[in-house]
């Protein structure tokens, strides 16, 4: 029983637990990451400009640098939520549904961007807007399943209720993920229509890995930035709903029971 | 344990109940797909399988909703949980989507030879497809009873819950529509993916009253 | 045995609805809670049946003979609402809970008669007024027995009549040895009971 | 287009995405805080804080 343990004792593991400390030490991180992205960012943009073009894809393989990062950080959006999940349901940590809630939005625009960049990426290389491919569906899939956890956020006004359902959904996600891939994989072995470039080719050049490695970490901070913004706001915005229904409360008058024989 | 299965199928063949309404959803999409692609019997009997599967994948989809929103209005839901010392509360579910696909899943799969016919379909292909409904339909209830149990304090979950419950029954089709093609058209495999969804189902039984059992337990507070 | 519930505290989300929540209650004894609408009587029942996690303390129940170690498994819980299936009979609905509640203690005839419905037996209970609903639901109660009767609003829809016979059925309950905690806001008519007051503190 | 379109295309939409996600994080940000400071301008307190402590 988590309740009856010493608050000492759980010093280590609440110290960030609760929002107000969350709120202040963020707030001391946050321009620091926020700076730190940007300039890794802009590095990486230049890198991605000057970087040589490929013999076989040409200048399209600069999408590349921005599609990897942003296929990357679907599945890292995805983890984050994931982790948090376990995180709600295990140690009922009260940051951690609000982890949930900030990181959906953004995770899923990280994956709508993959996909609409291995769409600009797909219309050059195969002469086609959208191919059935496996990584494409899945990543497809990824994207409804966001969908669907945000819908369900967006459907329960209470947050506290809404926590636990969130975190059921975004855990069997997790599990059904690999199962996913795997049957996509599958599908895809069997329609295989004849001629497909694979975007993952093993051919990957260094002077491609280097743009490409600094651009995802620049993304993965911009991610993490963003994510810290958002939770921010959703502390504020709980702490604002609870004050709100906490002041309805006192003109009421306060509810003290008595005991009676 | 049994007299909760009794109990869900008695309400679910009884007035109200969406035995008749799963099957009539079915015909209706069944029957809407010749208008849309022409009635072009090789085509027709080319896309049958998909179209049964997918057929049946949305009418049991349909009554999802109501799995436990039915026991929550009426104030069960909250004495089934408390008796989870004597009945797990997985277990609980368990029997729930028993009933469930007993009165809707079945239904479905037992009139898809019929409408397998209306699709022009060779007799292999009608049995094959029939059998990997069967065997797939109660993965499509346990998973949607996950789904239905998250989504049990909303109102009008029954358009959420499809979109929740849809990417996870993906595979489930993947592998159904697989199997059924494998059985008539000749270099494609039969068994390997029935046994692949057979597994699926079997993952399904397990994790989705585990989960859906999480999911209600919390939702009483 | 003995139903403890110490320093009981519940949180729905906007701030404690109520807490410092203590008493006990042994066999025999009784309760019953008072208080506006709103001030956590159903809130104090469902945290009580374990519906609904206390952000603080514990209720739970010290039985010497090792019977019961869980108050949800020893208790009755009557909420607001009927927990019946309309499309079902009476005796459907009423032959359920028997099986899946386990324990059996009267059959469903008798459990009929002690409410005044026998009659209604094969009716579907879509069919019964919202009086005779109330007191099916009560008499379920009978039909499997549990030391512990956690009851919320338990006389809602009752006649004068029916409030009295129910005030008789836990008197008898209570005479057994069983306990009982009631949420109400109408008296009921039972001697003996303990009061806990919610809402704004009367000078004792 | 040309391949050089097609670049063009995919980094100005991920500017714009990201871009957009960024103002609706800060629009909705200042709105909190707006929210926030009126609320505690109108005498609403917050819960005191011991009672973090209680929940675990």
């Amino acid at each position: 029983m988590s309740d009856t343990i010493a608050p000492a004792r759980r010093f280590s593991l609440t110290a960030l637990a609760n929002p107000t400390r969350f709120l202040s030490y963020s707030g001391k991180i946050l321009p620091w990451l926020g700076g730190l992205s940007a300039i890794i960012l802009i590095v990486g943009l230049y890198m991605s400009f000057t970087a040589p073009a490929d013999y076989q894809q040409g200048i399209t393989v600069r999408i590349m640098y921005v599609h990897v990062p942003a296929a990357w950080l679907s599945m890292m959006g995805y983890m984050v939520m994931a982790v948090s999940a376990l995180g709600t349901l295990i140690w009922r940590h009260p940051l951690a549904d609000v982890s949930i809630k900030a990181a959906a939005p953004i995770g899923a625009a990280f994956t709508f961007l993959a996909l609409a960049t291995g769409s600009l990426w797909g219309k050059p290389m195969w002469g086609t807007w959208w191919v059935w491919d496996a990584r494409l569906t899945s990543v497809f899939v990824l994207f409804l399943m966001y969908l669907g956890i945000i819908a369900l956020q967006r459907a329960m006004d209470d947050p506290v209720k809404a926590a636990r359902p969130v975190a059921i959904l975004v855990l069997v996600g997790t599990v059904n993920i690999p199962i996913i891939k795997f049957s996509v994989n599958w599908w895809n072995t069997l329609h295989q229509p004849a001629a497909v470039i694979r975007m993952d080719g093993p051919t990957i050049d260094p002077s491609m890995l280097w743009p490409l490695l600094v651009m995802a970490v620049g993304f993965t901070l911009l991610f993490f930035f963003m994510h810290m913004v958002a939770m921010r706001t959703e502390i504020w915005r709980r702490r604002i709903a609870s004050m709100r229904r906490a002041s309805a409360r006192e003109q009421r008058g306060a509810a003290k029971p008595v005991l009676a024989e | 344990m049994m007299a909760l299965i009794l109990r869900d199928i008695r309400i679910g063949v009884r007035a109200g109940g969406g035995m008749l309404i799963g099957i009539l959803f079915f015909l209706a999409v069944i029957t809407v797909v010749p208008f849309g692609v022409g009635p072009d019997l090789k085509l027709l009997a080319r896309i049958g399988p998909a179209i049964l599967w997918i057929g049946a994948l949305l009418a049991s989809l349909l009554g999802l909703d109501r799995l436990f929103q039915a026991d929550r209005e009426d104030g069960s839901l909250d004495l089934l949980i408390m008796a989870g010392h004597e009945h797990p509360l997985a277990l609980t579910v368990f029997a729930k989507c028993v009933a469930h696909w007993l009165t809707t899943g079945l239904p479905l799969v037992i009139v898809s030879p019929a409408l397998g016919l209306l699709m022009n379909m060779e007799p292999a292909a009608i049995a094959a497809t029939t059998a990997t409904l069967l065997a797939g339909t109660p993965a499509i209830t346990f998973i949607g009873a996950t789904g239905a149990a998250i989504a049990v304090a909303l109102p009008r979950g029954g358009l959420l819950v499809s979109v929740m419950v849809l990417p996870f029954v993906i595979p489930v089709l993947i592998f159904g529509v697989m199997a059924a093609y494998g059985a008539v058209e000749d270099p494609a495999p039969f068994l390997q993916p029935f046994l692949l969804m057979c597994a699926l189902t079997l993952f399904f039984a397990a994790l989705g009253p585990l989960a859906a059992g999480a999911a209600l337990k919390g939702s009483s507070d | 045995m003995k139903l403890v519930v110490d320093d009981l505290a519940a949180d729905r989300g906007s701030g404690l609805i109520f807490e410092n929540i203590g008493f006990s209650l042994g066999d025999g004894e009784g309760l019953v809670v008072t208080g506006p609408n709103g001030a956590g009587k159903s809130t104090l029942i469902r945290a009580m049946a374990g519906l609904l996690r206390p952000a603080h303390g514990t209720a739970r129940i010290e039985d010497e003979t090792g019977e019961w170690t869980d108050l949800a498994a020893a208790s009755h819980y009557l909420g607001p609402i009927n927990a019946m299936k309309p499309a079902l009979t009476v005796r459907e609905n009423l032959a359920f809970w028997q099986a899946f509640a386990g324990k059996p203690a009267m059959a469903i005839d008798e459990v009929q008669q002690t409410v005044g419905l026998e009659h209604t037996a094969d009716l579907p209970f879509s069919y019964l007024s919202t009086g005779q609903r109330r007191r099916i639901a009560i008499a379920k109660l009978l039909l499997n027995w549990r030391p512990v009767w956690l009851l919320d609003e338990p006389t809602s829809g009752l006649d004068a009549a029916s409030e009295r016979h129910f005030a008789g059925l836990v008197r008898d309950h209570m005479k057994a040895g069983g306990i009982v905690v009631a949420a109400t806001h109408l008296p009921i008519a039972v001697d003996g009971m303990k009061r806990l007051t919610f809402g704004e503190a009367l000078p004792a | 287009m040309t391949h050089a379109q097609y670049v063009f295309v995919s980094y100005t939409l991920t500017a714009i995405v990201l871009g957009g996600i960024g103002l609706w994080l800060w629009l909705d940000r200042r709105a909190r805080l707006a929210e926030l400071k009126r609320l505690e301008e109108s005498g609403v307190r917050r819960r005191s804080q011991d009672r973090a402590g209680h929940r675990a």
